[in-house]
Parts: C-alpha cells; structure tokens; sequence
C-alpha cells in the first residue's frame, strides 16, 4: 500500500511517500495511523493529534473510520486550506 | 463545459472567463482569489505556496464541478488553482459558473469557491520574513461549504 | 474605487477585471450578462437594443456602487453597461466587486447585479425576425432586489 | 420643466423630450401625468395604464406621488429591464 502525506504532515514524518505491508488486522484510517505511528518517532510526533488529520482512501476523501482494506493509496494531511 | 485546471502557471482569467461565456448561457459569474499581503505583527506576507495532491486534487475538483453542474444545469463550471510559490496580488483561485439565469449562475459561482476551500486537497504556507508556516483551517469555511448540504 | 461606465462599445471584462484586483482586496466576485439567443416560436433573437436614460443612468449607478461599497466596505466595486444594439452572445453588463473575503465579495456582486435589473434605467428591445418588442420587466427581479433591503 | 420618455413610453408620445410650462396646481408626479395626458391623444393613449409607469425626478427615482415642485427634469418611463 502507498502511504502519502502532505504539508506538515509530510514535513512531520519526513517523507512525502512511503510503500508499507499493512497487517490484516488493520483496516481502518484510524488503525493505520496507529499503526504508522509505531513506525519512528517522527511518524509518532506527526500523528500526536489525530483530531488535526485528515485522509483519503484511493484518492477518495474520508472520515478517520473509512476502511482501508484492499486500497492502493492513503493520504494522510491536515484540514486543506486552499482556495 | 466542466475544465478543471492546476497548475504552477499564473491563471489567465480573460482566457477562462471568453471559455465560460462561450458555453452560450446568459449569465456567467466568477471568483477570483489573490494572494493578500496581509499585515500582521510579524510582517507582510512575502511569499504564499500552495501544495498540492496530485491525481486527488483534480479529481476532488472535477466531482466538485459536476456536482455544482447537476444541481444548476450549468452551462459551464470551471475552477482553476494555481500551486507552487506565488506573492501577494498575484491570483490563487478562478471559479467561474455559466447558466442561463443569473440566480443559478451566482450561486453556483458561491458553492464552488466555499466547496473548494474545504474539498479540495490544497495547503497553504506563508513565509514572512524568514520564518514559512502553515495556514490553519478556519471554522468560517466549514461553516460556508456546510450551508449548501451534501 | 467606484467605476461606472454606460457605453456603447464592446465591454472589455479583462480590463475591468484587472482594474478591481489592482485595488488590492484579495476576492473578486464578478457578474456579466450576455445577450442569450432564446429560441421561442417566433424565431431567435437577432438584435437586442438598450436604451438608457443619459445622466440618469450613470447617476443611479453611482449611487448603487456607492452604497455596495459602504455596505461591504468593498475595495472596487465596478458597473459597466452596455447600450445601443448588440448581437446574441456579446455582454450586456458586466459588475465585480473586490473585499478582503470572499463572502463580502460574493454578496456585494449579487446584490450589484439584482439592484441594478430594478434600479437602473436602462429598457431592452428585441427584434425577433421583422418584429421588435420591449422585454416586460419580470417580478422575479423585484424579488430578488427586494431581499437586499433599502 | 424638461419631460423626458423612454422605451414604448417614448414611442407613444412620439417624442423623447418636450418643454413644458406647469400649472402651479399640479404638484406631484401622478397630477403631471394626467394633466399630460390632455396634450394629444398620443400622450391620453401612452399614459393609459398608470401602473405600468415610472417616473424620476431631477434624476432621482421616486413614486408616482412624489413631489414635481420646483423639479428641472421629470423622467417618465416604464419599468425598467437592463442587466
């Protein structure tokens, strides 16, 4: 699965994209930022304050409870600001 | 007409705005977001660069222009963004809607600027002086792009 | 800054546009209104004319410019009119207005656009084959200007 | 006192602009009108339907019993359509 983040998040974690192998028994937004988290310290910082996270799964926008199983692509960022 | 368009180019407005009216309605209305240089104790914004999501941007923009296209038979949707590096005065955003009244086309004009500021996967970092930091979420926008549903 | 125009010649909306940005506000809302070729049963609108009351126009113009802009503390507000003959297609009108925020911005263009269909006194013609006509004013207009207020 | 018609109000009439000398009686915009109407059988015809008049005075748009007193310039016309 490829992970991506953006902004400070990606700042954050210090990669705007990594490749993972997600275990089974994760499958949802929530649960892979937890699970990302376990990954370095910077990933843990950058997830502190899930409230600040948003995501999307296959490119389609979602709540932190959308699943992620059988997904290609996750994204993971704050709350957008464009416009 | 749907025309989704991001792009590091400075936006050509007199070029979107002939495409809009040439879609054959009668009342074509536009949103045109420029860079501010706002003044604040810590200085002029000097610089403002918009990231971006590649593949989800333009497709969040796409489903959002026929989603305003379906709900006001327009004529034309367009919404263009600029990314990258910009300074103030220079244009961020142009949404333009056409339709053959003017109510349909104004308020269409209104959904996409206030849809885009909370659907769209933009992020906006200001540099002023020589300290860059992240723009922060305003409530007021959710609260905007609330107002017209789901 | 206020800018009224009542002219017979073409309206060049990238001009305009340009001149409200300039002001320095960093939303633009912009409104323009073209001649439609409606297709009813007796025939296509081929020539549209408006006439217009000299003096009185761009007096009443003004005056709405004046009070859009101390309404939304607007940074440009901008009204170009159009008169005489014009073809299906070309721009009748063409309003913008520029504030720190988009709904200030948004606002100010609908209510520019609703007021002056009620307030300005401009008539419109058309000639449909051999026959010409005065366009009726429409109650919806009185609606839609109405819910501004006075 | 300058009169001044526009659109089918004009046409009616069959002039754009006429000079006229007010009886000080006639005070308001809806007395001119009718003392208007007994100019000629054009104006009694444009000047049918009230209603479907409306009327500036010195520029400035008002009701059909707004004051004429001391007014330059009365415009009368029917609603307008522009935009």
């Amino acid at each position: 699965m490829r992970i991506l983040y953006f902004a400070w998040v990606r700042e954050g974690v210090g990669t705007g994209e990594e490749e993972v192998d997600l275990p089974a028994t994760v499958t949802t937004v929530a649960a892979l930022i937890d699970w990302l988290a376990t990954r370095s310290p910077a990933h843990a910082a950058a997830f502190a304050e899930p409230a600040r996270l948003r995501a999307a799964v296959d490119q389609e926008f979602g709540p932190l409870d959308a699943s992620v199983v059988g997904a290609a692509e996750v994204a993971i960022f704050p709350p957008v600001t464009g416009g | 007409m749907i025309r989704v368009l991001v792009s590091p180019a400075p936006i050509d407005v007199a070029e979107e705005l002939a495409a809009a009216e040439a879609a054959g309605a009668g009342a074509v209305a536009t949103f045109t977001g420029l860079v501010r240089a706002d003044e604040h104790a810590d200085g002029t914004v000097a610089v403002l660069e918009l990231e971006h999501y590649p593949g989800g941007t333009e497709r969040a923009l796409e489903k959002l222009a026929a989603e305003a296209t379906a709900r006001w038979s327009l004529a034309a949707a367009t919404i263009v963004h600029r990314v990258g590096p910009m300074r103030p005065g220079e244009r961020i955003v142009f949404v333009a809607a056409a339709a053959p009244h003017r109510d349909a086309a104004l308020d269409a004009c209104a959904f996409l600027i206030d849809r885009l500021k909370t659907d769209a996967p933009f992020w906006k970092r200001e540099t002023r002086g020589s300290s860059a930091s992240w723009v922060e979420a305003r409530d007021a926008d959710d609260a905007a792009a609330a107002r017209w549903g789901n």
